[in-house]
């Protein structure tokens, strides 16, 4: 069989299973030969995608949205994960998002379910609107010095960085099935239609894969953690600390059409996009085992 | 082989204020027949470079035409060699490398491209030098370099910026005869630039003075005397006198300059 | 190109006198024509070939898609506030390299005793990117602009320091000992002398670190900023806006080149152009 | 530094020709010591500031740390991997960048023909972020290591680009008469006379297109690889490995440094130093 | 004021083979008294810019002591006027600024040493060349600018390296008369090297001939003569001949130079 490209982002628990796939040689395993790549950031992967570089890929929603709208047309086939986001702090003073009012909040800069979550539900949530705080858009990874230096009050923030901050003495204000009504899609699978329609079995065998993994990782969670973080060359204290970031996920395969949509619809009141895509024809859960399902 | 023809050939450069031009050679007619020796005698910044660059190729006038065989001169090339007055070495070749670049330029091979550069380096009295770079050298020994470099591709014509200027009496008379010889024996057309009097005489079948800027011909002596010449010969007296008065003329007193 | 075409310092100088006017006015048509037909040429083949749809027009739009944005943010006010902050921040960053990067590589090319400590500690930095900075350049200046102008200062001094350096060390020595004999004092050497002899150095380093500080505008401005053209490109980018990603690198380029044409050409037209030590 | 420490080329040449062996073995052992002080000084510093635990540790850790990470992640085999992975992207995209920026810029310094319309495009192109071209470099390469590469070369040809235009047009034009004198075939002109007599330039072009290729390796290996220093900086730094951050860097300090010395510092003496264009 | 005193200096330069040294000045003692104008003859790369050099401070000697003024020399100074024999103009700026630096060193303010500038270079007949560029001038005047420059500033002494060599016969002599005048008026202490007998013999209090490379001293010859002196002076005769002989013994047949 032809090579088939699958791109994902960075290696973190949204984007693992074709990391771990690759490491299980599951992908031998259903006869087929793929070339796994993991990009920077969510952009790549959509450009990836909407340049023919990969047909297959692992992307976050509001990237699949926004490749809608601009006119590629690709299918949704399985979620991923849900949850993940958190907010979080290590001032006193804060002890819920109300008392966010006016302060300043470090969110991963780009377009992003993160900040879509906090601006469109969480803040409402409390009563406060997106004047009410002052946005700062931030690399994870530069959290904990922001936050040291006073240059930022809180942040939303996603795992391995939450509970690295709360190793560290942070506490979670906003845990994270608060951050959304319904479930919040870190990252789903998605493929160009047109090779969906010209392949429909490799498309089957790549979302079958998927979902043996995500089995793999609800059964034996520690063992996936260890291989996650052997491919991070994480050290035993690590290890930990995925263990402890698999808690605030849903490993989950099946995807709800109409929670696809919500984002959508968070994205233009958002006013990232002027019209939200009709998302019915486009998540084609067909393609999931019926177990999942 | 070939003559050198300039028909009304002027030059003109921007003013330094930058408005306007300033004429540096007037409209000037020459004639150097094939395998002659001319001298050209004039006062500092009067345009003998300049008539020079524009043979070379180097320049274009702003009027008139140069024949060189009876071709319209468009740009510089190998049939006629050039001493310049700043020398002009390559600093990144030895000497050797420099004698010997415009012979590997017209196909010699290395090995005798190199014998005819020590031949040539001989010649100037540089031998030992070989493998030093031009800026080991002293005054006299670059300008001595840059006259071996001319000289070896073997040119029809010699273009010669005041080549002996940094040269001490004797060497420079040496290296006058040794000129004269190549010069008489492959019948090279010779233009020289020089402020010596004596030298013009002990080289030139022609002599044109020029005058002071902007240049035009003030005066042409022709030489029948036979080689070698003495300089000093007082059957020389009077010509001496009349190259030395047309200069003088055009030289206002010091202190009094334009 | 043929060693004809090969301009010389004095040739150009006086060129025949004879240019009627005809010729100076077509001449002065043609100009422009010689400099932007190829430029023209590019554009019409990027024209063709986003036309033809080979790639999606998200990602390489037509020209007119790009112009029509540009028109568009200028309209809404958006471009010029991105052009405005980036280009407060480029300058400052551009400004406090040169403070830097020219002092420094004088005294690398003129003092041994400098140097010789000084240089290799630069020569470790200078390889390290960027980007690599950014945690430390967080803890150091925090999120704010100070960051932002950190990273871009960072990277652009090095080609102003080496070519600065380089300069200096090619300068011919026979100008320092005429300084030295008409008892110049140090600062007017430098001033005098040796930054007016390593000035062909200088201005090519002012030029590429002029580029530079443009050219890192988007690793700094994601840093931490909202706004300001870097943060519009990375921006129009997340949302697959290739004609506002477009437009953003057309803005830089022009700004860039304005700048160049400008100021850099200026300041090499009256001094080492007109001394004649550059064509 | 006074005026008299100021080198001068000749005095260098002929020095007091007394020196004992017992001077000679002193200078040998002060030599690196003149050179090395302020770098151990600035280590030093570091280590104090680390010790105190002013900053965490995780962000600024000890030099004994970095040092330790150094040595674990070699003796794992890890970070050969990874300088091997880098070491080869960055060299292929130095290698294109001299490839493409020599020839180009001597045409350009060269050619008028060439350079009318050459140059306006490159003048544009010059400030354009890098990062910015990433959407079409993977529309155009793909998501593999074409795409960096072309990210290294993209952002590293300016420096040698412009320097050796600069360079060329810097020549004194009497070279160019003398070659044409001596009837000078083209080809012979560009590498016997004008590469050399712009070599000062070329040769501070070539250190900047060097360095430059090393510092976008972080931005450019974030693109799309699971491999090399810059993907280890950037992945370290997601673990909260601030020594492993700084062990990457120095290590791209290093290959950056000797590189400089072995390789130009010696281009550099046996050419341009050599004939006196350079102290 | 102050004299120059030379006692056992030599200096040695690298091999161009890198390997070893060879002596380019054997160990010399001059002493030059203040007011007194020595002239310094040798054949071509015989060490004479060497020496010179040595005095102004550009190069430390190999051995031996530079007293000026009873002073070590170790460095270069504005007590010291040089002319360089590359004339060393600075490119950057224009003739008057060329001219009017050294003296812009010492204080003078801009509008004073403007005038003096231009005092100078009416002097050395460049007036109307103020606003010029030196890449503007020929050989000549580019020689004269240098000139100009090393006088203005009113250095004690002067180190006068060929300053008349691009000169023509005329322009030269009125050059040598001013430089003479001045150098009376003031008893600047001066140090001129020149191939020409002639104007050694014209200006010189004492006239050195420094022997072929590596230069010795090999001849010193006092000309008591009052000036204004005719080198052509049947009483010079003698003197011109012994010189003259003292030089041509030092120059090898041409073609079978080292
Ligand atoms: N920097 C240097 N390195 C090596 N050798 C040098 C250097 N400078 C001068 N020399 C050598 O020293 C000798 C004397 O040189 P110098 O310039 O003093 O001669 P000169 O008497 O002034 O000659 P000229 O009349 O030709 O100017 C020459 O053989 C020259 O090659
Ligand atoms: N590139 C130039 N731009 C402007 N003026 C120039 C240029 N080259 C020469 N000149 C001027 O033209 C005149 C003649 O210069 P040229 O070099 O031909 O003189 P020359 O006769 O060779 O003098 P010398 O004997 O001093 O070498 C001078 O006044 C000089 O200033
Ligand atoms: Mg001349
Ligand atoms: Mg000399």
């Amino acid at each position: 069989a032809p090579t088939v490209t699958v791109v994902s982002g960075r290696l973190g628990w949204p984007h693992c299973m074709p990391f771990i796939a690759t490491e299980m040689k599951l992908w031998e395993k259903y006869g087929l030969s793929v070339d796994h790549r993991d990009l920077g950031n969510g952009s790549a992967a959509a450009e990836a995608m909407a340049s023919g570089s990969a047909s297959f890929g692992y992307i976050n929603v509001p990237n699949a949205v926004t490749l809608l709208q601009v006119g590629l047309p690709i299918k949704i086939l399985a979620a991923t994960t849900i949850g993940g986001t958190s907010v979080y702090t290590f001032s006193e003073a804060i002890k819920s998002v109300a008392d966010l009012k006016g302060k300043k909040v470090a969110i991963p800069r780009g377009v992003t379910t993160h900040a879509l979550q906090f601006e469109m539900y969480v803040l409402p949530q409390a009563g406060l609107s997106k004047a009410d705080v002052e946005i700062v858009p931030l690399a994870p990874t530069d959290n904990l010095t922001a936050m040291r230096r006073g240059d930022v009050d809180a942040a939303v923030s996603f795992d391995p960085y939450v509970s690295q901050a709360v190793a560290l003495g942070a506490k979670v204000i906003v845990p994270p099935n608060k951050m959304w009504d319904g479930p919040a899609y870190s990252a789903v699978v998605a493929a160009r239609a047109d090779f969906v329609a010209k392949e429909p079995e490799t498309v089957r065998k790549l979302v079958q894969v998927h979902c043996e993994v995500i089995k793999f990782i609800n059964e034996d969670p520690k063992k996936a953690a260890e291989i996650v973080n052997k491919l991070l060359r994480g050290t035993e204290k690590d290890l930990a600390l995925q263990l402890d970031s698999m808690r605030s996920l849903t490993f989950t395969a099946k995807i709800e059409p109409a929670a696809v949509a919500r984002f959508a619809d968070a994205m233009v009141k958002f006013g990232l996009i002027k019209s939200a895509p009709d998302l019915g024809p486009v998540v084609d859960t067909s393609f999931l085992p019926k177990d999942v399902m | 082989m070939a003559g050198v023809t300039l028909s009304n050939v002027s030059k003109s450069f921007p003013k330094p204020d930058g408005k306007g031009t300033f004429v540096a050679l007037s409209p000037t007619d020459i004639e150097v027949k094939e395998g002659e020796f001319v001298c050209i005698l004039g006062p500092s910044g009067c345009g003998k470079t300049t008539l020079l660059n524009i043979v070379a190729g180097f320049e274009t006038p702003t009027t008139g035409t140069v024949l060189v065989g009876g071709k319209p001169v468009r740009k510089p090339g190998p049939e006629r060699g050039y001493v310049f007055q700043e020398y002009a070495l390559f600093p990144w070749m030895t000497i050797i490398e420099n004698v010997a670049f415009g012979l590997r330029n017209l196909g010699v091979s290395g090995a005798e491209a190199a014998t005819k550069a020590r031949d040539y380096l001989k010649l100037v009295g540089l031998s030992g030098f070989e493998q030093s770079y031009p800026n080991r050298l002293s005054g006299g020994m670059k300008q001595r370099v840059a006259i071996a470099r001319a000289l070896a591709p073997g040119p029809d014509i010699l273009l010669l910026d005041e080549p002996f200027a940094a040269l001490d009496a004797q060497t420079r008379y040496l290296m006058q005869i040794e000129l004269l010889r190549i010069q008489r024996e492959a019948r090279k057309t010779t233009i020289l630039i020089t402020h010596s009097l004596e030298e013009a005489i002990v080289l030139a079948d022609r002599v044109i003075v020029l005058s002071a800027r902007p240049g035009r011909i003030k005066l042409i002596e022709t030489i029948d005397h036979p080689h070698t010449r003495n300089p000093n010969d007082p059957s020389m007296t009077e010509l001496r006198y009349r190259l030395f008065q047309a200069i003088a003329d055009e030289i206002a007193p010091v202190g009094a300059a334009a | 190109m043929s060693l004809a075409s090969f301009e010389t310092r004095r040739a150009a100088d006086g060129g025949p006198a004879k240019e009627t006017a005809v010729k100076l006015f077509l001449n002065f048509l043609a100009r422009p024509l010689r400099h932007l037909w190829l430029l023209a040429a590019v554009i019409i083949v990027w024209h063709v070939v986003a036309i033809s749809e080979i790639y999606p027009p998200f990602l390489l739009p037509a020209p007119s898609a790009v112009v029509q944005s540009l028109i568009e943010m200028t309209r809404s006010g958006y471009l010029i506030d991105n052009i405005g902050i980036s280009l407060g921040r480029q300058m400052t960053g551009f400004a406090l390299s040169v403070a830097f990067a020219l002092p420094v590589g004088v005294l690398l090319g003129y003092s041994r005793a400098f140097r010789e400590p000084v240089q290799p500690i630069l020569q470790l930095l200078y390889p390290i990117p960027g980007l690599a900075w950014v945690p430390l350049a967080i803890l150091w200046f925090g999120i704010g602009v100070e960051s932002i102008i950190f990273v871009i200062f960072f990277s652009s001094i090095w080609p102003l320091l080496f070519n600065t350096q380089a300069g200096i060390t090619s300068i011919n020595p026979i100008y320092r000992r005429a300084a030295m004999a008409l008892g110049t004092s140090q600062w007017r050497t430098f001033t005098r002398v040796i930054v007016p002899a390593a000035l062909p150095f200088i201005l090519a380093g002012l030029r590429l670190t002029y580029g530079t500080s443009w050219r890192v505008i988007v690793g700094a401005e994601i840093l931490s900023a909202r706004s300001g053209l870097g943060f519009m490109i990375d921006n129009a980018r997340g949302l697959l806006r290739g004609e506002e990603v477009i437009a953003g690198m057309i803005t830089i380029a022009l700004l860039g080149y304005l700048f160049e044409k400008f100021a850099f050409d200026f300041l090499e037209r009256v001094t080492i152009k007109k001394w004649g030590m550059s064509l």
